[in-house]
């Protein structure tokens, strides 16, 4: 491991003390070093951008910071004096407020209840005074929520305006903001931005994160860069750096853009998959997709975009046939035209550890996971016939997957992404549904699995995608189809898609 | 559980990892018999000499250890009614009433038949009926499960209730025995229909039965792609509904399956060890099954030793009355600690966050 | 004859309302408790003991309390602290509880107590019907009448009852706000058992008046069903304990009334019609289940 | 019955001894705990007499034994640790009984309230009581001192000997008030207290003023009558402590001297042969029930006194409260003809009730 730090905070003669001072925290799970002797340094009325790929340690930081997770080493200074990072009632008690990358709001509680949560009120639940304080915050900070709403039906980008309401009522002198825009359309990452300067002309410091370049530009003021849990670049100003130098940065090399050259879809290609009328109900018994009509040609990639929760997994699901249908119908059918049997689709599920993953397993009893005929060897599975599809399915993608008796548990999130993008991708699958299918992927592989699904796309499949990063789907997708609580809002060329029409469409506006 | 590197190390690790179970498990036990100690000498009564008669009259007396091997017989098979359906992930509750299910069909099918049938005859027709029972009992909850979403742990808890009531309406009604004196019991099954004892020993066959099932069970999980489906299952239900698996199918298949071999463990209870039907039949069985399921932490051969443990356990209970004048139910306090020390300290596990 | 199946539910429902309503605490915060059957148990027990050695039922009420609060601390330390499965835990108690009863039960097998006796209140209990249905019982089926409130009240006014629904409907923000999800889990999970031990306390000092070995007989099963087809609110727990209640009198009266039915039938209506209630309800019941508590109520999902 | 021939002696018995001959141990097992206020307290108080009266004698006692095979455990564990002389005393421990009697041909086995025939071993025999005589005297008090008519009886399962002690008590409730009705209420378990007390309060909520029952923990019921003002009727044991103002009469076992005396003979070698070895019933016939009136209560008036008093000195004559003609259930259909008495071993076949008596046998 590493050795502790014994470095103290950078001092700066006759500059008052940094609002927070992070020295040499380290932090590892088990194999994988999750932070190694990070630094980071805040000041008042700064926002202070935080950049590194999927697994680059940003998480295990914050929640460092935040009293989540005790560093194996490292010490913290708030205005320049020692403070133990213990528990977050700790950290919110030195005025440190956190808003997690997965929220942590209780969704069968109301907005006011959530946050009666965080504050220390009295024992007995004060709705009425507490509704009107929560009003009075949400006007002078322009974060609009309504208090009485149970959070269950907001959406994620309220949800989050609510979070940020919570820590900020709590007194939060720094705010940490864990890549919030990820699940934003552009209009409520202007609208996040506006609350973020505020914050910033009040005083107050901002950790954000985020990898995308032009909001790092647009917001920070200084940035820091991680990689595989180290520090690439520190406190540095963005403007001082291109893109492709912070690219550079964040992945340890160039990158090459996606060439966006392809072949036209042919507009008298077959229809491969055909949804009419589609209305299905969610989870909790309201309606999800309420008419849902859409077709996808063999030979097109069609891209969807919306904000979470609109009704993308949903619609994942019924073309699947995991869902049942209230009305409408849903067919996949095979390249020959005819509809197909269940499973001829493809399919990258939107959360792989908790959609693909059996605890325990190995890499190989996943490989056989994907709903066809399994090799059979008397009763029982032939593991060495599949042992050498799994070899064969792996040198084809070129995802490098991990060695077959690794049980999935203990892979990473990446890795884990890796298997399951082989798996469904080695063979040609005449419908290809694809949720999020880079997430947590570094941008080499992120690349590589774009080119999977353009291959696909290329010998005839009918793609579906959604993904949250518009400029992937923009450059990937054959037209792109936006989804709005439920309904299909609006459907743009990729051509001609623009990232502002395209948010309008995502929050429910004309395009 | 524990997470191991690739390559050599696992080889090493993995060997420290059994070494430390087996600590584990001596100091869980120990401390089990600790406490157990601790509430029997709150009762004025010297542990060390009833775990000193325990050891002489029950742990080293051939006729005791036969009867503790009768014991584990429809225990074993009672667990293994609860590994089943827990390696798909259900919790079955249920042996107790699927175990007096298989019993009264057994009984019911033995009485059809007569009590002079060919011991072939009586034999196929109440292990039929038995399995066939047991297995539809379970069937009942695994149905409720699929159409109405109702947790498998509480129906089948209810439903032994209602099996019980069936049985004590059968043997206090149309099958109750003219011949036994007004006694509440049924006929008892034909001198064919009942197990024979193994050489000259006072144990029955049921036991081979046990040990094959057991067998049978272990060979499904980790040689046959029904269990390797069922393994998915229980691992995650998702994974396998969109892996394509036919999660309802599998899910039923293995709680009726379950209910299949508690039915099994009524039919040879009946046929070995009680041979007619009594208000108290089987009791308790369905329960001791379970935690001895959870004692071998589901895996079919281990559960033929924790079947024998609790077997052993509830055999002392009569040592224990009768040597120390401890009422009978006390070694349920033995057989919780043990429970508990086992579920609490047997193996790593993080607590909930 | 109504009369009599309504004011037996009321009397009968008693012990399964505080046991229902302990369930729903410790449910409410994401922890099934199968072993409150073994809760009743030692609170019956607990509460006879009591009351015995101080002449005191008020007393009693306080061991059946402690009683079942100490059994379902282990509960709370294996499932809460130790992860251990919740239906195998809870199961393990039942027999843990068996047995201590047993082991400590004999000496009060043929003990005399002064039990609570039926307290008419004046007025109430004359009026038509509802007086003998409602006004005509021991003190504390009158205290059922208080506590389901004071939980409602508790449940969704307080500060205590908003971190355990956000215990059972999400664990990971009480951390983040700096509560711990351990500490409030076992508060539920014991204040849980409390309340099942004083239903046991109310079948052996107020109902019954005798201490027997497994004397609950299935009651606290019952108690754990009932709370899912109340889903989770301590009014419907009410209303469902008293038509448990209705229905386990309801083979005394009908027997009683010579109505010629089988005696086996009526005894096994309560469970019966348990596997109904939650059959219809089905999915509904489940929708409104805390999310933590439905991770482990769907054990496998179909 | 078996053999008589005890000069043959030991039969097939290995060590050439008579069965339990020369005991040193002795082994009881019961169905409940010891101190029920009930059948199984009887019990307790019938070996501690035992204990008195053969201070040598090591005495093993195992209580809550149910009745299914881990009586055969319990049975055989007494034997392995060295007892030769063994008491079943629940009804169920009957297979029991006779599966340890062939497995140990040179035990005694004896069974509390079976009965066994010629296929039964011979070191296997049975006692009992003819329990339903003094039930009988005690519902003449019930059925004088009732002012509804209407008499409650709470059993646990209908076998015959409940039966055969409903009939009776209606019968002997009848033979002083004909009008009266038995309401009998089944809890399906011979001790559910929360269940027993649900039943007392149906039962007085009919009218019934007068409670009785057949169960194996008496207290909840008596306590129950008690508190609600009603006469109790006991049973198994006197329990009149525990209902100062409402009890009347009842039956208790009394093993006392049965036990010591059954001990004796086994002990002399002289069990085969013996009145024992069989199924012996004491009765007020042969003056040596085990069965006996409990003490009156203070409401019981002298002219009941001497009602009950006539019916002893009959049942002594050998007079049985089953003496027909006596009509089934529906008031109609005699189930007693005429001309005909039953004997005990008759009542211990008992299936129906008598008219008087509301309630549904299962079946
Ligand atoms: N609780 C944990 N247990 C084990 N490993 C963990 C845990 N949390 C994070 N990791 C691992 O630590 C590394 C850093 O994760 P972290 O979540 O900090 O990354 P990140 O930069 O926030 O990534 P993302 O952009 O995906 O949010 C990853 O390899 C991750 O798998
Ligand atoms: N608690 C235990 N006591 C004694 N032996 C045990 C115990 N647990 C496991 N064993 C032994 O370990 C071996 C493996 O058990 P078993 O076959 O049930 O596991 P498995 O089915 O292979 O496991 P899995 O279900 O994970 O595939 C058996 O030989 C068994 O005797
Ligand atoms: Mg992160
Ligand atoms: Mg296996």
């Amino acid at each position: 491991m590493t050795a502790p730090s014994h470095r103290r905070p950078p001092s700066r003669i006759g500059a008052p003390p940094a609002l927070l001072d992070v020295v040499g925290f380290t932090k590892s799970f088990g194999d994988v070093h999750a932070n190694t002797d990070v630094d980071l340094s805040v000041q008042r009325g700064e926002v202070h951008a935080l950049a590194g790929e999927n697994g680059a340690g940003k998480s295990t930081l914050l929640k460092m910071i935040f009293g989540v997770y005790e560093p194996d080493a490292g010490r913290m200074f708030v205005d320049g004096q020692p403070v133990t990072p213990g528990n977050p009632a700790h950290a919110r008690a030195l005025g440190i407020g956190m808003v997690f990358q997965d929220l942590r709001l209780v969704p069968a509680l109301t907005v006011a209840e959530n946050v009666a949560l965080s504050l220390r009120t009295g024992f007995r639940l004060r709705m009425d005074g507490l509704v009107r304080r929560i009003e009075e915050a949400s006007r002078s900070y322009g974060l609009d929520v309504d208090p009485r709403a149970q959070v269950r039906t907001l959406s994620i980008g309220e949800r989050q305006r609510v979070e940020i309401l919570k820590t900020l009522m709590a007194g939060a002198r720094l705010v940490i903001l864990d890549e919030p825009t990820s699940v934003l359309a552009p209009q409520e990452v202007q609208s996040l931005f506006e609350v973020v300067e505020r914050l910033k002309a009040e005083g107050l410091g901002v950790v954000i994160v985020t990898h995308k370049l032009n909001e790092v530009r647009a917001i920070a003021d200084r940035m820091t860069i991680l990689r595989r849990g180290e520090v690439v670049l520190n406190a540095v100003a963005p403007a001082d750096y291109t893109d492709g130098a912070l690219i550079e940065a964040m992945v340890g090399r160039a990158v090459a853009p996606l060439p966006r050259q392809r072949r036209p879809v042919d507009p008298a290609g077959r229809t491969l998959l055909a949804l009419s009328d589609v209305r299905t109900d969610g989870d909790r018994g309201y309606e999800a997709l309420k008419g849902i009509d859409l077709d996808v040609r063999a030979g097109e990639l069609v891209g969807i975009a919306g904000v979470a929760g609109s009704g993308q997994r949903e619609l994942f699901e019924v073309v699947l046939g995991l869902r049942p249908l209230t009305s409408g119908h849903v067919e996949v059918r095979d390249v020959d035209g005819v509809p197909a049997r269940p499973r001829v689709a493809a399919a990258i599920p939107e959360d792989p550890v908790a959609d693909s993953v059996v605890p325990g397993l190995s890499v190989l009893q996943h490989m056989v996971l994907d709903g066809r005929e399994v090799p059979r060897k008397g009763v029982g599975v032939d593991w060495a016939e599949v042992g050498r599809r799994t070899a064969e399915a792996d040198a084809k993608v070129g995802l490098d997957i991990a060695a077959p008796r690794r049980t999935l548990s203990g892979l990473s999130g990446g890795n884990i992404q890796r298997v399951v993008l082989t798996r469904e991708l080695s063979t040609f699958s005449p419908v290809v549904v694809a949720a999020y299918p880079s997430r947590g992927l570094d941008i080499a592989n992120a690349r590589r699995t774009q080119e999977v699904l353009l291959e696909q796309r290329a010998a005839g499949a009918a793609v579906l995608m959604v993904s949250e990063d518009l400029e992937e789907l923009i450059s990937m997708a054959d037209r792109i189809v936006v989804m709005h609580d439920g309904h299909v809002a609006g459907v743009v060329a990729a051509a001609d898609a623009d990232r502002m029409a395209l948010g309008r469409l995502m929050l429910g506006g004309a395009a | 559980m524990t997470g191991v590197a690739v390559g050599a190390p696992r080889r090493t690790a993995a060997l420290t990892a059994r070494t430390g179970t087996a600590a584990r498990w001596l100091a869980a036990c120990t401390a089990a018999l600790v406490i157990f100690s601790a509430f029997i000498l709150a009762n004025d009564v010297d542990p060390l000499s009833v775990l000193g008669t325990i050891w002489t009259s029950v742990l080293t007396e051939p006729r005791q250890v036969e009867q503790i091997l009768v014991r584990a017989t429809p225990f074993a098979l009672a667990a293994l009614a609860v590994v089943v359906p827990g390696r798909a992930g259900l919790v079955n509750v249920g042996g107790e009433g699927q175990v007096i299910v298989g019993a009264v069909a057994a009984a019911g099918a033995g009485m059809w038949v007569g009590a002079d049938a060919a011991p072939a005859v009586a034999v196929t027709v109440m292990v039929l009926a038995a399995v066939v029972a047991g297995g539809a009992w379970a069937g009942i909850a695994a149905a409720l499960r699929l159409v109405g979403d109702v947790n498998e742990a509480v129906t089948t808890v209810l439903l032994n209730f209602v099996a019980l009531y069936l049985m004590l309406f059968l043997i206090l009604g149309s099958w109750r025995d003219d011949a036994a004196m007004g006694q509440a019991t049924s006929p008892e099954i034909g001198p064919g229909a009942k197990l024979p004892l193994l050489g000259t020993s006072g144990v029955h066959v049921g036991i081979v039965v046990a040990v094959i099932a057991a067998l049978v069970i272990w060979f499904a999980f980790t040689r046959t792609t029904w269990g390797f489906r069922l393994t998915v299952v229980g691992g995650n239900p998702e994974a396998a509904r969109r892996a394509g698996l036919p999660v309802t199918v599998l899910l039923l298949s293995a709680l009726v399956l379950g209910g299949v071999l508690a039915g099994l463990a009524g039919y040879v209870h009946l046929a070995g060890a009680e041979y007619k039907l009594r208000p108290t039949f089987g009791a308790n069985i369905g329960y001791i099954g379970f935690l001895a399921s959870w004692l071998a932490r589901h895996r079919p051969l281990a559960v033929l030793v924790s079947a024998a443990a609790v077997a052993a356990i509830a055999i002392t209970g009569n040592t224990l009355q009768i040597s120390a004048g401890l009422p009978a139910a006390s070694v349920n306090i033995l057989m919780g600690l043990v429970l508990v020390a086992v579920l609490g300290w047997t193996s790593v596990r993080k607590a909930d966050a | 004859m109504i009369i009599d199946i309504l004011s037996g539910g009321v009397r009968g429902g008693t012990s399964l309302l505080f046991a229902g309503l302990g369930e729903t605490i410790s449910e409410r915060a994401g922890v099934i408790n199968l072993g409150t059957e073994g809760a009743m148990l030692v609170g019956a027990l607990g509460g006879y003991a009591v009351t015995f050695h101080t002449g005191s039922p008020w007393l009693g009420v306080l061991g059946g309390a402690a009683a079942g609060a100490l059994l379902a601390l282990v509960h709370a330390v294996l499932v809460v602290s130790r992860g251990a499965n919740q239906y195998a835990s809870g199961l393990t108690l039942f027999f843990l509880a068996l047995g201590l009863t047993a082991l400590f039960g004999v000496d009060y097998v043929s003990r005399q107590i002064t039990a609570f006796t039926p307290v008419k209140i004046p007025v109430l209990g004359d009026i038509p019907v509802v007086g003998p249905v409602l006004f005509d019982h021991d003190p504390l089926v009158y205290a059922g009448y208080v506590v389901v409130p004071l939980v409602a009240w508790v449940m969704f006014r307080t500060r205590a009852g908003l971190l355990l629904r956000s215990a059972g409907e999400r664990a990971d923000a009480l951390g983040v706000n700096g509560y711990s999800v351990v500490a409030v889990r076992y508060a539920a999970v014991v204040s849980g058992g409390a309340l099942a031990g004083i239903g046991g306390a109310h079948i052996s000092i107020a109902y019954a008046n005798s201490w027997f070995e497994n004397m609950i007989a299935g009651r606290g099963f019952i108690a754990v069903s009932l709370v899912i087809f109340a889903m989770w609110h301590p009014v419907n727990v009410l209303l469902g304990a008293y038509l448990f209640g209705a229905a386990l009198s309801l083979a005394s009266v009908l027997q009683a009334n010579g109505v010629d039915v089988n005696q086996f039938a009526l005894n096994a209506i309560p469970f019966l019609m348990t596997l109904v209630v939650l059959t219809v309800l089905g999915k509904r019941t489940l929708r409104k289940a805390p999310d933590e508590l439905l991770k482990v109520l769907e054990t496998a999902k179909a | 019955t078996s053999a008589t021939e005890s000069d043959a002696g030991a039969g097939e018995s290995s060590s050439g001894a008579a069965p339990g001959e020369g005991a040193t141990t002795v082994g009881f097992i019961a169905v409940g705990p010891q101190d029920d206020f009930g059948y199984n307290q009887a019990v307790h108080d019938g070996i501690r007499a035992v204990a008195e009266t053969h201070p040598d004698l090591e005495i093993l006692e195992a209580y809550n034994i149910p009745e299914n095979d881990q009586a055969v455990e319990a049975l055989q564990t007494m034997v392995d640790q060295g007892a030769t002389v063994l008491f079943a005393t629940s009804f169920g421990h009957l297979d029991a009984a006779q599966q340890v009697a062939e497995a140990n041909p040179d035990v005694a086995v004896l069974h509390q309230g079976g009965l066994i025939d010629d296929t039964s071993p011979e070191n296997l025999g049975t006692y009992y009581g003819t329990v339903y005589e003094p039930v009988y005297l005690a519902g003449i008090a019930a059925g004088a001192a009732t002012e509804t008519g209407v008499l409650g009886f709470v059993y646990g399962y209908p076998v015959p000997q409940v039966v055969a002690n409903i009939n009776a008590f209606t019968l002997g409730a009848q033979s002083v008030n004909p009008d009266v009705e038995t309401i009998a209420v089944s809890t399906t378990s011979w001790c559910d207290p929360a269940t027993q007390a649900d039943r007392a309060a149906s039962l007085i909520s009919q009218g019934a003023d007068v409670l009785t029952q057949h169960q194996d923990c008496t207290k909840t019921i008596i306590e129950a009558a008690e508190a609600a003002g009603v006469y109790s009727v006991g049973f198994h044991a006197d329990a009149s402590e525990l209902a100062p103002q409402g009890w009347l009469a009842g039956s208790e076992w009394d093993w006392t001297e049965l036990y010591p005396s059954i001990i004796d003979t086994v002990v002399d070698g002289d069990f085969i042969g013996s009145e024992y070895d069989a199924n012996y019933r004491g009765g007020a016939a042969n003056g040596n029930s085990p069965f006996v009136p409990s003490t009156l209560g203070a409401s019981v008036t002298p002219e009941t006194k001497a009602l009950i008093d006539a019916a002893q000195t009959e049942l002594e004559s050998g007079w049985t409260p089953f003496t027909g003609p006596i009509m089934g259930q529906d008031g109609a259909t005699p189930v007693i003809p005429e001309g005909t008495a039953l004997t005990s071993d008759d009542a211990d076949q008992m299936d129906y009730f008598v008219a008087g008596v509301t309630g549904n046998l299962a079946g």
